[in-house]
């Protein structure tokens, strides 16, 4: 693959009156760990909702791999190979870990009537387990998602959207509300992750920490542009960067 | 022509009751994001209160009409907002919804079980002798049918409009949230909602109940008619319920007389499938604000 | 060893149903007849509404779908068994159609659509006189005739159904078990989640009101052999709401509670008998009673009596760390 | 793990059996509409039952038994009716009084048929007699006899050359109809204008703008009570001319008091009816409804009556409780009100259960319904 797995070419989005983004463009390659950071009201999740297709850009285009796929239904932009996590609590908390993790993946094997007439796990259960031994799961295998604790739920969430092998991987603050211990472990195995399977990802984050550690590149948001692009160190002593979070 | 006229003039006479009911459904809709399938029977069951007032406590007529408005804002207003939509919209909405299909069911069988099955014989408001205009009878009471009905959607509109009240109903409408912010009384304003639409009901009720007679089957064909009015004319919109109603009793009727009375009452839900199928906004609705 | 427990439940009710109605009068057996076919219309509707969350008030429609094409076809000398399939993919592809244009718009246009569809099934019965035999429908069907054994006798009717019905049950027991029926189950607990992972939820549920839809058409061709008569009035609006109350009361979403919901519909009148013309009234009242404080149905509250008696499962607490953010 | 119990109840619920009976009295079924749309003929129908049971008792029963007669509510449901019909018979009646829609009767006649038990039935639909079932009887003419009954007053007493008809598209409509076709074709009157309406409807304008513009020298009315009286109102206020003739309905109380002064001038053809009180037993028997029911008889309360006291004259003249010999007795039967006084006019049935006797044109006239002429039986 040559091309940009996502590309976004000067995305505009008003909302009566207000640009909450103003024509920004920028390319993601394969592989890459891309941030996306900014002060609050920058723009940065209208911008998130116009890549996943929530919100439809007044003008601009988004296309992955070279696909454009504004206004496309989630389900159809997941099956094009995109897969997410939620900034809040995403699971299915009446069923078990390992069930939640093979529906994450059934929808991208067979049809809809070998899904209702083919094998209760549409052979998915050796990928799951697979999956939930890779985020150190084991011992909640059989547990309803809903009884586990956020953070637990957040890898599973994670892991949810690893299932169906996308090119794309786009989290919302996976950060937010994790304790310490738990977040370096998520931290480690998304990097993991990456490594193995040079997985493009697309983080959204307030946790510098988090983002400077993660990212191979991040890109500033302020009031609708970009501001600021490079790597982590860059970034970090960028200027502009600084004042914009400062002022607000 | 006079056929046409006749058959035209009082599709709108009729038209403009099922725009009252349809108006009041919408209303409801907005407010509480509920499908209200009794009512129809909220049309029919106002039509008793004023006959257990006639009869049962001898009061006159214009006392009892004034009697069954107050009782139908008291019961279908207030009573049903606080006892049904209340405890039962924290359920989901595809609860409420059959909550008040049970309650359909419960004011047909009260009706019929506390006043009879029979249908009732109903004072009217207006006399119904006929006026010639161009060939076509159209009788007083139609006129007034019309009349008041356009004018009560008018004043409606321009209370939504021009008041503070008002505009705090359709911000509430539009978006409960932000009106909350907004220091909109958000509960207060949609109890109001519901006043307004139980008393439009008892008005649709008076003017229609002299001529379709008290019975207590009378909201099943009246409920379907207004829903339908609602969602061709545009679920959003109060001149949409209006337009909605009014097309349907004109197009009712010119169905029955010139196409076929056999399939007079497929027109409407063949209307209502199209208009799903084409414009789901309806005919008057804007496609935002649609996002329920 | 929970399932065993599970199975033998099912067992033994199942063994009642074969036992209760030996010696019986007709007109029991004919009721739990009745009870076996309105079951089966509302696991149907049990898969649209309880698991998809649309509502459908075509159930009626659909039945009468299956009843006419089964009268039709065995009155014109086909055996049931070979109607059956036609009028069951009859009601599905005819589902398919009903379901498209409304569940591609958000909200509760189903209900609206399938509202409608109704009476135009109606008017249509009535008036195409040629095939329906209009309002005095249709009469005289024979009851299927499986060789060995002949349903003729209202008894070895009701057998008949109860086998169609265990059939029909463990087809729904599959479909709810299959990763299509746990995509639904996904649906149903965070939809944006699902969509999020490739579940088109307009398919899902389009597909389930089509299976539902051809469950009605399960029933109508039941009615059909039964009552050995037809006629459009049997299958109006007031029958598809009569089908849902079932649905609700037994508790929408649950696999039981369309049999609890049927038995209570059917059984009320008699139960009630001694309110005379009230117990509609009653009946409706309980109904807004229950959404009120028990909205998923008479399972529910069986539910909430075992939480009472039981302790809860523990929340696990390992890992008691942040905030569960709203 | 969860709904087993609650089925099991349910299950157990249902296996309790029916009371046995007692053997020293003689039970009817009284099946009707007591509710849904068919509610107030239903009720009606009971009430005139119910009005001849007491009679009956208060006379010493059938065969000296006491008459009971329990109720089973149809709720206007075909299928509900053919349940509760052989409930009544799980019960042990001897005889099934009811129904009175076309459309139930017709499903439920043959559980009845089944179980050889006699029915007396309210409903006035073609089809019912033409089946062959022996055990089926009405208690007003069909249709196919009360229509044609209609067909000399078109022709000789309006002279009508072309006429209009106005009819509710169920089966009690449709079977009026189709009969008013054939007779006015035979009678070579020309029907210029064939409107249907829906049951319940309530908005006529359209039919009546249909009639007035084909201009027909009559028109016949085949409705229900409240749609007659939408009807009546409607073509009031878009002044109708001609006359209006209807087979019973037309012309009953109810539609008078619903209609108020639009039912002025309809006429009708009507089988039995309470304001016929120059008939000696029919002034007897509105005297009795009225103080017993607090209301006036319609036609339906005089069937239910009738129905429950030919069955007590049949049975005493069979002189046992046997429906094969009650359906032997019933063929061809006459019953004189010389020595049948409570049968009100002289009744007869032919082999199929249709019956006849002498019937009356009736007109509203100054707010109630005055007899203009008597037809004889046909």
């Amino acid at each position: 693959m040559t091309g940009p797995v996502l590309s976004v070419r000067n995305i505009e989005k008003s909302f009566g009156g207000i640009r909450a983004v103003r024509g920004v463009s920028f390319d993601v390659r394969k592989g890459e760990v891309l941030g996306l950071i900014g002060p609050n009201g920058s723009g940065k999740s209208t911008l998130f909702n116009c890549i996943l297709g929530q919100l439809l850009p007044d003008a601009g285009e988004v296309s992955v791999n070279g696909r454009p796929v504004s206004g496309l239904r989630a389900s159809h932009l997941n099956r094009l190979g995109v897969g997410r996590t939620f900034q809040q609590l995403s699971v299915f908390p009446k069923m078990t870990v390992l069930d939640n993790i093979i529906l994450a993946g059934q929808e991208h094997h067979g049809t809809m009537l070998s899904r209702l007439f083919g094998a209760p796990d549409a052979g998915l259960t050796q990928e799951a387990e697979r999956m939930i031994a890779f985020f150190r799961l084991n011992h909640l295998r059989d547990e309803l998602a809903g009884s586990l604790s956020y953070g637990q739920q957040k890898l599973v969430d994670a892991a949810m959207a690893f299932m169906a092998g996308p090119s794309l991987v786009l989290l919302d603050e996976p950060a937010g509300g994790v304790n310490l211990t738990m977040l370096s472990h998520f931290k480690d195995r998304l990097a993991a992750y990456n490594a193995e399977h040079g997985t493009t990802f697309v983080v959204i984050e307030h946790n510098m920490e988090f983002v400077m550690s993660l990212c191979t590149r991040i890109i500033v948001l302020a009031e609708g542009a970009i501001i600021a692009e490079g790597t982590p160190e860059e970034i970090r002593s960028n200027p502009t960067v600084i004042d914009a979070y400062l002022g607000g | 022509m006079s056929q046409f006229l006749q058959v035209l003039l009082s599709g709108l006479a009729t038209g403009a009751v099922y725009a009252l009911v349809a108006i009041g459904f919408t209303l409801v809709w907005q407010a509480a994001q509920t499908v209200n399938f009794a009512q129809g029977e909220f049309v029919m069951l106002p039509a008793f209160f004023v006959l257990v007032g006639m009869n049962w406590l001898g009061l006159s007529f214009w006392i009892s009409l004034l009697f069954g408005l107050a009782v139908s804002v008291l019961l279908l207003g207030l009573v049903f907002k606080k006892l049904v939509v209340e405890p039962i919209l924290p359920h989901g909405g595809i609860t409420l919804i059959i909550a008040t299909m049970a309650l359909g069911i419960l004011l047909k069988e009260s009706a019929k079980e506390f006043y009879g099955a029979e249908a009732q014989p109903f004072p009217a408001l207006f006399p119904g002798d006929p006026i010639n205009i161009l060939g076509a009878a159209v009788s007083l009471r139609d006129l007034m049918n019309l009349a008041i009905s356009l004018g009560v959607v008018m004043l409606l509109t321009l209370f939504l409009n021009r008041t503070r009240t008002g505009r705090c109903m359709q911000a509430t409408a539009q978006n409960p949230g932000v009106a909350e912010i907004l220091g909109v009384d958000v509960k207060r304003m949609v109890l109001y909602t519901f006043l307004i639409n139980a008393a439009l009901a008892a008005l649709a009720s008076f003017l229609i109940t002299p001529v379709y007679l008290a019975k207590f089957s009378n909201g099943e064909t009246l409920g379907l008619i207004a829903f339908i009015a609602a969602i061709v004319g545009g679920f959003n919109q109060i001149r949409g319920a209006l337009v909605g109603g009014l097309l349907i009793g004109v197009l009712d009727n010119l169905t029955a007389t010139y196409v076929t009375a056999q399939y007079r009452a497929a027109l409407p839900l063949i209307l209502l499938i199209a208009i799903i199928l084409l414009r789901p906004q309806g005919i008057m609705g804007t496609s935002e604000g649609r996002t329920v | 060893m929970r399932v065993p427990w599970r199975l033998l439940a099912v067992l033994l009710l199942l063994a009642a149903a074969i036992l209760i109605p030996l010696g019986q009068k007709n007109y029991l057996i004919y009721v739990l007849t009745s009870w076996l076919i309105f079951s089966i219309a509302a696991m149907g509707l049990n898969l649209t509404l309880g698991y998809a969350g649309q509502i459908s008030l075509a159930q009626a429609s659909f039945m009468a779908i299956g009843a006419y094409t089964t009268a039709l076809m065995t009155l014109a000398g086909w055996h049931w068994l070979v109607a059956l399939p036609i009028g069951l993919v009859l009601c599905f592809v005819v589902g398919l159609v009903l379901g498209y244009p409304a569940l591609r718009v958000k909200g509760h246009f189903l209900a609206f659509v399938t509202l409608a569809f109704n009476t135009l099934v109606f008017l249509l019965l009535r008036n195409e006189e040629w095939l329906t035999g209009g309002t005095y429908g249709l009469s005289g069907m024979p009851r299927p005739d499986l060789g060995l054994f002949s349903t003729d006798k209202q008894l070895s009717f009701y057998y008949f159904t109860l086998g169609v019905a265990v059939i029909a049950a463990l087809a729904m027991w599959g479909i709810v078990r299959s990763p299509w029926g746990r995509a639904f189950k996904a649906l149903r607990e965070n939809p944006v989640r699902a969509e999020s992972l490739g579940v088109d939820t307009r398919r899902v549920t389009l597909l389930a009101f089509a299976i539902g839809s051809a469950y009605g058409g399960l029933a109508g061709a039941l009615v059909t052999p039964l009552v050995q008569f037809i006629e459009p009035g049997s299958f109006g609006l007031a029958h598809s709401l009569r089908v849902l109350l079932m649905v609700v009361v037994g508790g929408a979403g649950s696999f039981f509670g369309p049999f609890i919901g049927a038995a209570v519909v059917i059984l009320l009148p008699e139960v009630l008998r001694f309110t005379e013309g009230y117990y509609l009234i009653i009946y409706s009242g309980l109904v807004i009673v229950m959404l009120v404080f028990v909205p998923s149905g008479l399972i529910g509250i069986w539910g909430r009596l075992r939480d009472r008696f039981r302790p809860q499962r523990q929340m696990r607490g390992d890992m008691p760390e942040g905030a569960r953010l709203p | 793990m969860k709904s087993y119990a609650v089925l099991l109840g349910v299950a157990f619920a249902l296996s309790a059996g029916a009371p046995a009976q007692a053997a020293d009295t003689i039970k009817l079924g009284m099946v009707a509409e007591l509710s849904g749309a068919g509610a107030p003929a239903g009720t009606n129908w009971r009430d005139g039952a119910k009005l001849a049971v007491s009679e009956i008792n208060a006379a010493g029963g059938i065969l000296g038994k006491k008459v009971e007669m329990p109720e089973f509510d149809t709720q206007t449901d075909p299928q509900v009716s053919r349940a509760l019909v052989q409930k009544a018979i799980d019960d042990g009646v001897v005889a099934i009084i009811g129904t009175v829609y076309s459309g139930s009767t017709m499903v439920n006649m043959l559980v009845a048929k089944q179980n050889s038990i006699p029915q007396f039935v309210g409903s006035e639909a073609p089809a019912i007699v033409e089946k062959g079932n022996p055990f089926v009887y009405r208690t007003s003419s069909g249709a196919q006899k009360g229509v044609p009954a209609l067909t000399p007053y078109f022709k000789d007493t309006l002279k009508a050359k072309k006429v209009g008809v106005a009819w509710v598209n169920n089966e009690f409509g449709k079977g009026g109809r189709t009969v008013f076709l054939a007779e006015m074709k035979k009678a070579g009157i020309e029907v210029v204008a064939d409107v249907a309406s829906e049951q319940a409807q309530t908005d006529y304008a359209a039919d009546i703008a249909k009639l007035k513009s084909a201009g027909p020298d009559a028109v016949f009315v085949y409705m229900n009570q409240e749609e007659s009286a939408r009807f009546l109102i409607e073509a009031r206020k878009q002044a109708l001319p001609m006359p209006l003739v209807g087979e019973v309905t037309l012309t009953e109380a109810k539609v008078i008091e619903l209609a108020g002064p639009a039912a002025e001038g309809a006429i009708a053809h009507v089988g039995v009816t309470a304001t016929a009180t120059e008939v000696p037993g029919i002034a007897a028997f509105s005297k009795a409804f009225e103080e017993s029911f607090k209301r006036k008889p319609t036609h339906d309360a005089i069937k239910g009556y009738v129905g429950v006291w030919a069955t007590k004259y049949v049975t005493e003249k069979v002189g046992k409780v046997d429906g094969e010999a009650f359906a032997k007795a019933m063929s061809g039967l006459c019953l004189k009100v010389a020595d049948h006084p409570k049968m009100l006019l002289d009744t007869c049935w032919d082999n199929r259960g249709e019956m006849s006797r002498p019937s009356f044109m009736v007109q509203v006239k100054n707010g109630a319904p005055v007899v203009i002429g008597t037809v004889p039986a046909n």
